[in-house]
């Protein structure tokens, strides 16, 4: 099954789809699941007949986790391999440096990018689709605490920020809604990741009564945060969790105390767009997973966009590939999607929940697949 | 040293040879990919080669060498922005960069170069974690953001070959600076302090003196190595330019090469940068990497003092003879 | 020439030094006696501006040395050995000594011309056949002179030599004596001299001081001194007329 | 409240200082008695994290008792490693120098083979006692960190026993301060050497448990851990076992400290700034070396 | 007892030691002479096995122990007082002498040895709880002495026990070394106080450059002119 699009294909040069991802290193344990969702798309467009005819193939170099790196390897895939189109790259401080590379040698550029900052530097190349956008991360949670009736919404705040940009572009939603929502900031501090010791932190917002606790870190500064609260039997109304309580692992190291933490996301592997089902499918088969993991549908759906521009412009010519997607709309497994002067697609505000060891959407209402939990109960 | 002897002359021919070839590269329409990485080449040639003078010369290992190269980043990143420097203005202005790297190293020198041996290598590395979480944390200085600065407006081949001239002659100026000093008064010097700084003393070195201006200097190239690489990357940020990675990779350069000449971290860098490229093209990264760390080991077994030590006609070599070992406690 | 007055050194609760006065003047050859531990070493390592005095001061043709750092001191015309021998390991002896010629009161500051001085000086020492080798392939003694000819590079006022006789035989020391004195009269310079070898002691010294736990308990022509009750007691000990 | 709060922080940075002393003694007797700056000494300590991980996970044996196979096995490949590879350069000209690029060589190669087996997400020792609390009055104690401490204490003690009144253990210090001496006193140098050096790495398999019972690790975790080893020996003194574990301790109630009372992110910077302060003032470490 | 047959030590590109033999009976106190760099210490290194020896044999009670590591040299029996002292600066004196009785055999004797030494020396007893670095130079011989007594040595070598102690104190070390072979210790003295060594000692060899030039019972060689001339300046 797997031999057979090459013979199909044997007469035809492959299209080449070059760049870097960090496949060691910091960033890693992302960076192998984008990897995998855009080889599962290569493989799905290849038995689909390929992109304009031709079979896809990829030229995957490991920066390392190292933004220099994946700089200079932005350069060898476009100067030296001379592909034919630049994947998106991770993480944010790759993709910033990266974006202006792509834009110099005018190469169409999906990817996460570098939160809302990276998209103001007036890039014409680069887009989000979908975008890792911080600025964008709880606006769902925002909008759907505005239903909760005001007597019953959290009155104070305690915001732990890890130190870097993703962390800095999430202080975003955060600052715009407590403001309109009344919710007054009792602790504002950045934490330098790897995080030494989360017992303070839970310790001072215990203390000062924080009813809403927002963790704006990663997995395991996550986890460490939750096993504190619940050591020291700290019960807020809600924990808000940047990033990492989205991931599997998540559940698996926290059982039961993981439960009920809301997040953000852009996509969601039970959201009813087309090409969902299919991707869970795959990871189910392939890696024993019950919905894919987010990274894996980041990988995918920046292809797929790529993939839609290709086939729209008919070409493999960046300037038109870029001029369709501005003008175009691409359907992706998060949604519709048309970008504007920025390269950005609309707000997009899903919010999860994790109730009954599975992520369920919450926000809009409209994909909610189960109702939230709140206030969450108390330990125990 | 004026010596004319035919060698010497030869040497001097090839070498202006191979520099007159290397700043034509560019100019030869190769792909990009290639300028940026003999770029990055230059750039650990300059990184080690001014690191060996305080590091190799001096025998004071800075472990935090990559502030130096950091703040020269900031300094021309910010002067550009706040100024609204045209190209040329920030290409000039990465030497006022270069200078405030010196001066920081002259400030935080003075209580520094006191300590000797691991001890400064201990707190230049926390110097260099000092620097790098401050400025992460000052947010006019973009703080976890980064900061972003205009790239020059022409082609990127055009560019990248402006930006690889300008490293090639910040290196060339860099060596001939190392090998100057290496022959000179201040370098005999650096020597003395370097094999036993109460003996330099008792012969009238002035080694905080000497110390501080190897450091300054040392920390001069860095600075404006830095200034160049942000307008290369257009954006900076803390982890990218503070990275402790890369002030370990250069001592390891230096003393790969072996830190003694002025060559050694020329050959060292060089050869470092060129096995880790190849090694990761043509292997998978972790693989690759296992090598690499094969190599150190090979490298110091086989040749313990640094590749260039190794290649050098041997002076017999004493073994460290015991009689009369300082003994602690002992007046010097 | 070099005077130092009241001079105190303590480390921690013990007194190294205490009160000691002293005074060596222009060509004398002085020597420094007393007890192991006595404080000889530390009253060079004061003088020297390696450790700081707790108390008194030093001073060098009437200015005040004490407090300035080693390297003003050398700069200055102090001249030192160190008792425990420290040749700079990776350097050849010519090297060893160019760099005092380079940094010291020669007024030479270019490499070559360093060198040839560095030789000459050598050569004095006669240490000549060895000058490209390395100190680690020299003997004891040749180390010793090694000291010596540093010291004589950055071409000092006085020199201070810790013990440069020590394990020496007789005919040894006869020679080693005749080039303290060569050291004096073909470099005018002062020397002063810490010694055990009473032998070398008495026949270079134009003077002797003693020291007895921190104390200077004799000064004077080296018969007096030798024949010292205290400095008998102390130091030299009974046998010592008949060795 | 405030006193509590105060207290708390205190005894949580003691905690964890005292598994950095604990990583930080091998490293410390590897540098002050031989010379050898182990760069890979965190490296070694984070293989028997994920060892301990791999029995806790496929066999539910404890991270704890995990080290009754790791440590021997710690100790005996290090005993190799020295016979084939540092052996030969402790007697090179600069042997610092050389061995710390022999050791970060290895440190590379031990990373990447983690990453080979373990892959590069990074880990957290899950016990069924990590979540418990220990409640003291008003204090709380999370177990795994009072694992953690008094592993720690358990092995700083006792290194520092064999150190001081073991025979073999006197030996190690006089063969590094005089080795002909002590080569003349009938101790045999290659022998010292190889179990000075294997227990250096133990140690650090004891250590590298205890700080996965802290933090989440991952293959290139040893790096950072590395930065904290420097800071504790050099703080404690090259080659002094106690002055490591106090220099662990008071970096951690420095740590715990600030962590209470600053706003997060200024911990690191004074921390280390703190320890520029100290190396400046007390440029041999805080407590007299001593080997 | 021991015996050295045509020793040849090199370092690098120098031959130290070119054919020595010599002999040290039982209980005798032979003395080694000879000027700066004659090859003495490197003699005794060899013996010792601190040194690479290049061809030559040595045997102690007939026993082939050329190629023996230094520890198992020292299990014999042959301790030698290193030129130099090299103590362990950072142990106490009682470490020191505790070192000293490493090995198994001496271990179990420690305590009666310790107590002989402190006899031997009672300023160490006063001070056994100092580092050893600290120690007076005089102080710091007596403690190398009293380390190699605690190895309860059958031979004792000594490199130049004298040298930098004030006078008094080399008498002294002289006088004990001289008690101690009385005692029926074998000692193998190496010094550059000729006069008083020969003086004590009962056979002598006098090396230069790297060969015994001669050999006799010692009071024959204070009589004799070229060691007269060359080495007491007589
Ligand atoms: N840095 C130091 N710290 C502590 N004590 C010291 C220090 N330097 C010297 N001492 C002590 O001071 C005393 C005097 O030592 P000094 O070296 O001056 O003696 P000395 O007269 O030169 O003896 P010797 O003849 O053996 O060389 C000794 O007891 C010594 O242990
Ligand atoms: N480690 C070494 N490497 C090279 N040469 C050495 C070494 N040790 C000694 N030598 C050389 O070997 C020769 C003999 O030295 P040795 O130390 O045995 O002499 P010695 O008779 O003990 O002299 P001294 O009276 O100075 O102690 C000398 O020429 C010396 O330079
Ligand atoms: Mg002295
Ligand atoms: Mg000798």
């Amino acid at each position: 099954l797997v031999a057979l699009p090459c013979f199909v294909f044997a007469a035809e040069k492959p299209i080449v789809i070059g760049g870097s991802l960090p496949l060691t290193g910091q960033a890693a344990e992302t960076g192998v699941w984008i990897e995998r969702g855009m080889k599962f798309w290569a493989d799905e467009t290849n038995a689909k007949g390929g992109l304009l005819g031709r079979p896809v193939e990829f030229k995957i170099y490991d920066d390392e986790s190292n933004a220099q790196k994946a700089v200079t390897f932005a350069e060898k895939a476009i100067t030296v391999d001379k592909v034919d189109l630049l994947f998106g790259g991770y993480p944010g401080t790759a993709a910033r440096a990266v974006m202006p590379v792509a834009e110099k040698h005018q190469y169409v550029y999906v990817s996460m990018g570098g939160h809302m900052k990276s998209f103001e530097q007036g890039y014409k190349f680069s887009f989000g689709a979908p975008p890792l956008m911080g600025e964008w991360w709880y606006e769902g949670f925002f909008q759907w605490l505005e239903t909760v009736p005001p007597d019953k919404r959290p009155k104070k705040a305690a915001v732990y920020t890890m130190n870097n940009p993703i962390g800095g572009s999430l202080m975003d939603s955060i600052n715009r809604w407590t403001k309109k929502l009344n919710i007054e900031i009792a602790i504002d501090e950045r934490y330098d990741l790897p995080l030494p010791d989360a017992t303070p932190m839970i310790f001072k917002a215990k203390q000062m009564n924080c009813d809403i606790f927002f963790a704006n870190g990663l997995f395991s500064d996550g986890v460490m945060m939750i096993r504190a609260a619940k050591a020291l039997d700290y019960n807020p109304k809600a924990i808000v969790q940047g990033i990492g309580s989205i991931v599997p692992a998540w559940l698996k190291e926290l059982g039961k105390d993981g439960y009920y933490v809301f997040s953000g996301t852009s996509l969601h592997n039970k959201l009813s767009y087309p090409g969902n089902d299919k991707l869970n499918a795959y990871v189910k088969e392939k890696f024993k997973l019950d919905g894919y993991p987010e990274y894996f549908g980041f990988g995918y759906a920046w292809m797929q966009t790529l993939g839609q521009a290709v086939e729209g412009a008919k070409s493999l010519d960046q300037t038109k590939i870029r001029d369709w997607l501005r003008a175009n709309e691409v359907k992706t497994i998060c949604g519709p999607m048309t970008f504007d002067e920025k390269g950005l697609p609309q707000p997009i505000n899903f919010c999860t929940q994790i109730i009954d060891g599975q992520v369920e959407l919450i926000w809009p209402e409209k994909f909610r697949t189960k109702a939230p939990v709140y206030p969450k109960p108390p330990w125990n | 040293m004026p010596d004319n002897s035919p060698s010497k002359r030869y040497w001097v021919f090839a070498a202006v040879f191979v520099l007159f070839c290397l700043a034509l590269f560019p100019w030869l329409g190769p792909p990009v990919y290639f300028v940026s990485f003999l770029f990055t080449v230059f750039m650990y040639i300059v990184l080690a080669t001014s690191w060996n003078i305080i590091g190799g010369y001096a025998g004071y290992l800075s472990f935090g060498h990559v502030a130096f190269f950091g703040i020269g980043a900031y300094a021309t990143v910010m002067m550009a922005n706040l100024l609204n420097l045209s190209p040329i203005g920030t290409v000039l202005g990465t030497i006022p960069s270069g200078a405030i790297a010196a001066l920081i190293a002259v400030i935080i020198g003075y209580p520094c170069l006191a300590l000797r041996g691991p001890y400064f290598a201990v707190i230049t590395l926390c110097f260099a974690f000092v620097v790098h979480l401050a400025v992460k944390n000052f947010s006019f200085l973009g703080g976890a953001d980064g900061l972003w600065i205009k790239s020059m407006e022409l082609p990127i081949h055009v560019s990248r070959a402006i930006l690889f001239e300008l490293m090639l002659g910040l290196t060339v100026i860099t060596l001939l600076a190392s090998m100057r000093i290496a022959s000179s008064k201040f370098g005999a010097g650096l020597r003395a302090i370097k094999e036993d700084e109460d003996v330099a003393q008792t012969m009238a070195v002035n080694a905080p003196r000497l110390k501080i201006q190897a450091f300054a200097v040392s920390a001069f190239f860095p600075g404006v190595a830095g200034g160049i690489f942000a307008y290369y990357l257009t954006y900076i940020h803390p982890d990218i330019v503070f990275d402790v990675n890369i002030s370990i990779l250069i001592v390891l350069m230096a003393l790969f090469g072996g830190g003694t000449s002025w060559l050694g971290p020329l050959v060292g860098a060089t050869a470092l940068t060129f096995i880790n490229e190849g090694l990761s093209t043509f292997v998978k990264a972790e693989f690759a990497r296992i090598i690499y760390g094969c190599l150190f080991i090979v490298v110091i077994v086989f040749m313990p003092n640094g590749i260039i030590e190794f290649f050098k006609p041997r002076k017999t070599l004493p073994e460290e003879t015991s009689e009369d070992v300082a003994q602690p406690g002992s007046a010097p | 020439m070099l005077k130092g007055s009241g001079i105190t050194k303590r480390f921690g609760g013990l007194v190294a030094l205490s009160d000691v006065d002293f005074e060596v003047n222009r060509g004398e050859i002085v020597g420094l006696i007393g007890p192991n531990g006595s404080g000889k070493t530390t009253l060079f390592n004061v003088i020297s501006g390696f450790y700081k005095p707790d108390g008194g001061e030093v001073s060098l043709l009437g200015e005040r040395i004490s407090g300035k750092p080693p390297h003003r001191i050398a700069a200055m015309g102090i001249g030192r050995t160190f008792q425990i021998v420290r040749p700079l390991m990776d350097l050849t002896l010519v090297e060893n000594v160019a760099i005092a010629v380079l940094y010291g009161r020669m007024g030479i500051s270019e490499s070559t011309e360093a060198k040839d001085k560095a030789y000459e000086i050598l050569r004095f020492t006669g240490l000549a056949a060895k000058a490209y080798s390395l100190p680690g392939q020299l003997v004891l003694e040749d180390r010793k002179r090694l000291e010596v000819a540093r010291a004589l590079g950055s071409r000092p006022e006085i020199i201070l030599l810790d013990e440069v006789f020590a394990g020496l035989n007789r005919k040894e020391i006869l020679g080693a004596i005749e080039l303290t004195f060569r050291i004096r009269d073909e470099y005018r310079v002062t020397i002063f001299m810490i010694e055990h070898v009473m032998k070398a002691i008495m026949e270079s010294c134009s003077r002797i001081m003693a020291l007895h736990h921190g104390v200077k308990i004799a000064d004077g022509k080296p018969e007096e001194v030798a024949n010292h009750p205290e400095v008998i007691r102390a130091y030299l000990g009974a046998d010592y007329a008949g060795n | 409240m405030k006193t509590v709060l105060v207290l708390q922080s205190l005894l949580s940075g003691i905690m964890m200082g005292a598994v950095y002393a604990l990583l930080g003694v091998g490293f410390s007797l590897t540098w002050g008695v031989m010379k050898v700056i182990n760069i890979a000494h965190a490296a070694f300590g984070l293989i028997a994290a994920f060892i301990a991980y791999t029995l806790l996970n496929t066999w539910r044996i404890d991270p704890i008792v995990s080290l009754v196979f790791t440590t021997p096995f710690l100790f005996f490949a290090a005993a190799f490693l020295y016979r084939i590879l540092i052996n030969p350069i402790t007697r090179a000209k600069e042997v610092i120098v050389s061995s710390m690029i022999l050791t970060f060589g290895m440190a590379i190669i031990l990373e990447n083979l983690m990453l080979v087996i373990w892959g590069p997400d990074p880990r957290l020792l899950t016990t069924w006692y990590t979540s418990k609390v220990l409640v003291v009055g008003p204090f709380y104690f999370q177990y795994p960190r009072v694992a953690g401490f008094l592993m720690a204490m358990a092995g700083v003690l006792s290194i520092h026993f064999f150190l001081k009144k073991t025979y073999t253990g006197k030996a190690v210090r006089a063969a590094w301060q005089q080795s002909e001496a002590a080569q003349l006193c009938g101790v045999n140098l290659n022998w010292i050497s190889t179990i000075t050096f294997g227990l250096a790495v133990a140690s650090a398999g004891a250590g590298g448990v205890a700080m996965a019972f802290l933090y989440s690790f991952e293959p290139h975790a040893h790096n950072l851990w590395l930065v904290h080893l420097f800071l504790v020996v050099i703080v404690g003194g090259v080659g002094n076992v106690l002055g490591t574990a106090a220099a662990g301790l008071l970096i951690g109630i420095i740590t715990g400290l600030s962590l209470a009372f600053l706003p997060y992110q200024w911990v690191n910077i004074l921390t280390f700034g703190l320890l520029m302060i100290v190396l400046v003032l007390r440029p041999q470490g805080l407590f007299t070396s001593e080997v | 007892m021991l015996g050295i047959n045509a020793l040849e030590v090199n370092y690098q590109h120098l031959r130290a030691l070119r054919g020595v033999s010599l002999k040290v009976e039982k209980s005798d106190l032979t003395a080694l002479i000879g000027s700066n760099g004659s090859g003495k210490t490197t003699l005794l290194n060899a013996v010792s096995g601190l040194v690479p020896r290049s061809s030559g044999t040595i045997t102690w009670e007939g026993r082939d122990i050329t190629n023996l590591m230094p520890d198992a040299i020292c299990r014999l029996g042959i301790v030698q007082v290193p030129e130099g002292r090299k103590l362990f600066p950072k142990m106490t004196v009682q470490e020191n002498l505790e070192m000293g009785a490493y090995l198994p055999e001496a271990r179990a004797k420690s305590v009666q040895t310790i107590r002989r030494v402190f006899d031997l020396f009672p300023r160490l007893a006063e001070r056994r709880n100092q580092a050893s670095g600290l120690l007076s130079g005089g102080e710091q011989q007596m403690l190398a002495l009293g380390r190699s007594l605690m190895s309860c040595p059958r031979l004792l070598m000594l490199d130049e026990p004298s040298l930098g102690l004030a006078p008094i104190v080399a008498s002294e070390i002289f006088r004990i070394v001289s008690d101690l072979n009385r005692d029926g210790l074998t000692v193998l003295l190496v010094s550059q106080e000729v006069l008083y060594t020969l003086s004590i000692s009962k056979y002598a060899y006098l090396l230069e450059s790297g060969k015994i030039t001669l050999a006799g019972p010692a009071a024959a060689l204070v009589e004799d002119p070229r060691v007269k001339s060359s080495y007491l300046g007589i």
